[in-house]
């Protein structure tokens, strides 16, 4: 998948899938206005379907790859790593727990899935062809809000926490996304009944409920599975941001010498290591027992480590890390975009809490 | 002032008050920030009205026509703009608070004339070409060269982070004259007319989105001779003895901003139902004590500049200088950050002006002196640490 | 007063004090034992009283020094750098706000009075002549609570939220003081009605409530200048540590030069400078402006300054500062007898948030 | 294992387990702490059961009598026990995790016959020299000096935080026997015998109030030269070869004890209403995460041993101990703070055992090379910055 990543993504599309979502206007102090040309290039897609990372959980016989969750982490953190943009855990996700045509197109990269864990932003629902919600665990109901608000009303998903809408019905309004190659909705305020997706998709309706399209997604395996994808994806952007301020370490000098040969500099880049290797292992154990309690730990871990590695590779680069061209701000906005909420952190220090008492 | 204001203090705060409350709601509307003349338009026009009130040049000495005022009144002037919400200095910054001050402390009786008056009254922008893509925090290490040739001399090399550039008459340029020397030893000041054959200027993109800084590319500019301040290859010094005007004035208006979004954060919190949530609240209750205790911390510094200037000394505060610089820019940052908690999913929206302002808080522990650079200082200057 | 202190309560004197206060028997795997000699050195307490160290807010006609607040605190800040043991807030708080022959004997250094701010531990009870106590504020029950229990009882406090008690009758257990210098009381379950301090001390009994000799003693203002005090001395010791650090870091060498030359030592020094000043400005603003909010400020910004600087003296130094003979120890274990509690700290965060709102 | 078990090793866990089933309730009780030659005692009767049991030298190479066990074993081996509340290793941990195996791997047949069996059957107990006043965190720079005189050295110097020295039948003891080389080339590993004329044994009080350790004195104390383990000024590769012994499970006992005292803290605060306190709720809960991975780490860096011992390989863990070893340091402190938090007022009595444990917690970010070494050899070694 590195290679797969590294000659059909490289930094150079990185960089293009920047400038494509990027209708700033220079001098206006702001950022990214809304509404730019979708981030995500199909034709990726599609090839990023046909390599498996869609349908890599798939039995064999379904067309599948045939691996578990310990591949797809791996396969997510190379994600992460080159800041890949798109609905990538939503797809997977839709393509390895749901059934019919929304599931095979999922799997072969032939449509977009976003992903939507109401109250959070939902990722590239303008370039989505459908939206898979995720209730809160356990509950019937789903929380959505006035765009803006922090009041949220509440939407049937059937009875099963779980939901599949059109993309282009779904209530949400689009904000100026911090991050550049993840554009953001609000979601809105009530959600529309289930409706069919029609032929331009090449896809039938997906509704709530007792549609068999849902019947084997369980709302919290598949949080549990978002949270871990997730992770797996902050692990790689912070791994990255490891290797960019080692090298920009060992090659820039002031004083006469390479700035890594300054203890701040190393301790620095040290810190990153541990609480890289630290998220990493987190990821790979939750990966590997599936365990709830581990998932959350990852998720807690990975975020940090995303967010301060690519602070700490910022502060390495000093002032030539501040500058748009630098891939520097990509990884801590990527980094802010796919954290946790505040409510979703604060659950998972609960849970672990909890589990002491045990 | 120690930590208290005399009755004389009190009273320029209660004059500046007034004028205050007099003239700010006759000020024309803002101007976009895209929207560079108008931006420079703005300025001036705010310096201008400071000039007539005689509020130009406050800190300034008076034979370079300031008012010679004491920090403490600078600081009283800083504080009281910043909560009348007055405009920000902007496009006159680096004339006012640094090109300025070194030509008068610097500079020629004929570069005095020159060049001081047009920058307290508001007619001419200045802008700093100091730093370059080579030398950061090692800002000595500057390689644009300028070679003597007749009556000129001829600079070529390019810098970085210069704000106001594209409206900038002006630019307080350092540049090698001597490449032999040490590298501290082979430094001139020059006063470049940006409109000089060879200079280009792009806009340069920050993180947070903003073109509020550019490059600037030198081509065998030609600058007089007679724009060179202070001696060949002593512009090091002229540079740093002008920092020392700051007085620990630096960061007021700021950190008197940043105890209002505090405060606002706060009523944010309360509305929006995160105030519940009492780990938040602490959190916000302990920034109220950083913050609290910085603007004391800067009052403290601003005071003991002035106890040295009154003793005969420098004007530079001691420890608190680079004690200040260390914990506001963290303090910052956690503001923000904490800011972006508050706000939730909306704080994935740059839209947001908190969202905008943690993007730029980032540059806090970097710009003027990465916190690492900064504790070395303190480590070595203050403390008595052995170099390294 | 730092002469004084210099002179008068040498390293020396300091040591002799850990070695009086320690019977610890040789190879126990514990720390000092229960029931040790007072550590506190009465003559050099009456030369405190003689130097206008308790009197030093008293009015000049009064026999006191007729200084304020603020120097108030640089004195303590003298004491809290020479981890001078003894009751000296309680003391100084009683010659300053009460009246009779309690506060004249504090005053004077005849009497120790010991601080008892419920459930917090009592530091000197077993060497004090009175103790001193601040309820709740704005309370008129008094929290106590069974030694080593969570759950504390209630005694009167007359209506004041003062109280001054004879120390000998204070319900409390000894505790084994995790700070050689500072024998701890955890406080009993009842207080006992207030009693006559007889001949023994020299003076009158002091009772609860409408008692004269609390008539002027506000338990707010004296619960602030308690906490503000306490930071001062917590200033002083952090203070003390860096200068510690730093000496240490210059004479030490490793490598082959003074560890002071390496960055990460370096910074520490510099992150330990950085938490003094604020804690000290915090303290000095405090003083002068005699705020309650910026009273708050000051004490959670002390607090942290003296423990963290301590433990970052011990990181300096190394295995040379984890030996019993060197002070650091004394520094780290005084900053945590010393530090608010959970429930204070608590207290001061939630004031300071909430005057955010105003 | 990666980070599940096989059958195999699942079948070894529960013969230990059913062994130390059997034989825990037979203990003599535990001896006074301040009893030193009871706790020798103690120790070493624990030693024989284990090797009656084979169980002793479970990690040693079978050729030097030991059982040869893979490190997933001994991870299995060092987690049960610990589980179980068995004995800890006490006086016998120098012999069997640090000199036995040097000797094993550096000594002659000889040597590796006189002092190994002992060693497994708890007979002989060995303190180690390494550490000097002068040589902390540059333990290479030791001044011990033993000059040869015939068929002996002659020690004189003295050491540091020597645990187990009263009670001591050897010591491995590090000396420069070359003045003139490089620091690293003039060191000899030797075993000096306690009861030497010479050698002078003084506890060392910590700042926890214990004197778990000794300085030791060492004034011309003679050392027959057959006791060198490894060619003369070879020793400081002699004992560097002997620290990739450990093989990822130096931690594994505390670990699990860690988090059996993180849920004991959980518990109180639960009993004592303090864990109706959200920040402090939530902060367990990321100290459990903590934890948690901090176990999977050590099963992961110890499976790393395995694979690359199994491969040919040296089977030192690569990045992961570095990692471990910062990572836990903090999060150990950390635990004891927090646990301080849960107890309120009672955290100030020294005689709670978490209390004690906070103050010996301090050593972890110092003992064993200072955090600060630690992340010089992470960004040097694993990350390739360069020298400072």
């Amino acid at each position: 998948m590195r290679e797969l990543l590294a000659g059909r993504f490289p930094r150079e599309a990185l960089r293009a899938a920047v400038d494509a979502g990027d209708a700033l206007e220079t001098g206006s102090g702001g950022a990214s206005v809304v509404g730019g040309p979708p981030v995500v290039d199909r034709v990726l897609w599609r090839e990023l379907g046909e390599a498996g990372f869609f349908a890599l959980r798939l039995p064999e016989a379904d067309g599948g790859v045939g691996l578990g969750l310990p591949e797809a982490v791996l396969v997510f953190e190379e994600a992460g790593r080159v800041l890949l943009p798109g609905p990538l855990v939503g797809t997977h996700l839709a393509a390895t727990h749901l059934t019919g045509p929304v599931a095979a197109g999922a799997a072969a990269g032939e449509l977009l899935v976003a992903l939507a864990l109401p109250p959070a932003p939902v990722g590239h629902l303008g370039a989505a062809d459908a939206v898979l919600v995720l209730g809160e665990p356990g509950s019937q109901e789903l929380g959505a809000g006035e765009p803006g608000s922090q009041e949220f009303g509440s939407g049937e998903l059937g009875g099963t926490g779980v939901g599949l809408f059109a993309a282009d019905g779904y209530p949400a309004a689009e904000i100026r996304s911090v991050d550049p190659l993840t554009p953001l909705h609000l979601p809105g305020s009530v959600l529309p009944p289930a409706r069919a997706l029609d032929g331009g998709a090449g896809v039938e309706a997906a509704s709530a409920g007792a549609d068999p399209v849902l019947a084997g997604a369980d709302p919290v395996l598949l949080r549990r599975e978002a949270a871990l994808l997730t992770a797996a994806l902050q692990v790689g952007s912070a791994g990255r941001t490891l290797a960019m301020a080692v090298q920009h370490a060992r090659q820039r000098e002031q004083f006469g010498r390479p700035i890594g040969a300054f203890q701040a500099v190393k301790h620095l880049c040290a810190d990153m290591l541990v609480r890289l290797e630290m998220a990493r292992t987190a990821v790979y154990a939750a990966a590997v027992s599936g365990d709830g309690f581990e998932t959350a730990a990852a998720r807690l871990l990975a975020d940090d480590a995303a967010s301060r590695n690519a602070r700490d590779c910022l502060q390495v680069f000093g002032g030539m890390g501040f500058t748009w061209e630098a891939d520097v701000h990509l990884h801590i906005k990527r980094s802010w975009v796919l954290a946790a909420g505040r409510g979703d952190t604060e659950r998972h220090e609960e849970e672990l809490a909890g589990e002491l008492l045990q | 002032m120690d930590l208290t204001y005399t009755a004389e203090q009190e009273e320029f705060r209660a004059g500046l008050r007034s004028w205050l409350g007099d003239v700010l709601p006759k000020l024309p509307p803002r101007p976009d920030p895209r929207d560079w003349p108008g931006r420079r338009a703005y300025d001036a026009g705010w310096q201008r009205m400071l000039y007539d009130a005689g509020y130009a040049g406050l800190h300034w000495p008076v034979d370079a026509g300031g008012r010679g005022a004491t920090p403490v009144q600078h600081l009283i002037f800083l504080e009281e703009t910043e909560k009348a919400g007055a405009p920000y200095v902007g496009a006159n910054f680096v004339g006012l608070l640094h090109a300025g001050p070194t030509i008068a402390a610097e500079g020629t009786d004929e570069q005095r004339r020159r060049w001081l008056p047009p920058v307290l009254r508001g007619d001419e922008v200045w802008c700093q070409g100091f730093s370059e893509p080579g030398a950061g925090s090692d800002l000595a290490s500057l390689r644009t060269r300028a070679v003597r040739d007749g009556d000129a001399y001829v600079v070529t090399g390019s810098k970085i982070w210069t704000s106001h550039a594209e409206v900038a008459d002006w630019c307080e340029l350092l540049v090698r004259t001597d490449p032999q020397a040490p590298k501290h030893r082979g430094i001139s000041w020059l006063a470049m007319p940006m409109d000089a054959p060879g200079v280009t200027v792009r806009p340069l993109r920050t993180l947070a989105g903003s073109t509020e800084f550019a490059e600037m590319f030198l081509d065998e500019v030609r600058v007089p001779v007679e724009n060179r301040v202070g001696e060949e290859n002593d512009g090091w010094r002229v540079t740093m003895v002008t920092l020392s005007f700051e007085r620990g004035t630096a960061f007021v208006g700021e950190v008197v901003a940043c105890r209002r979004v505090l405060g606002e954060v706060a009523r944010a919190a309360k509305a929006n139902g995160s105030w519940d949530d009492p780990a938040l609240r602490r959190g916000l209750g302990r920034l109220a004590a950083e913050f609290s205790v910085l603007w004391r911390l800067t009052q403290w510094n601003v005071s003991e500049a002035e106890r040295s200037l009154r003793a005969g000394g420098t004007g530079v505060p001691g420890t608190g200088g680079s004690v200040f610089k260390l914990r506001y820019s963290h303090a910052r940052q956690e503001l923000y950050d904490t800011a972006a908690e508050v706000l939730g999913p909306l704080a994935q929206d740059t839209g947001h002006p908190w969202t905008a302002e943690r993007l730029s808080s980032l540059s806090y522990t970097i710009a003027a002196g990465t916190s690492q650079i900064q504790k070395n200082i303190v480590a070595e200057r203050i403390l008595g640490l052995p170099k390294g």
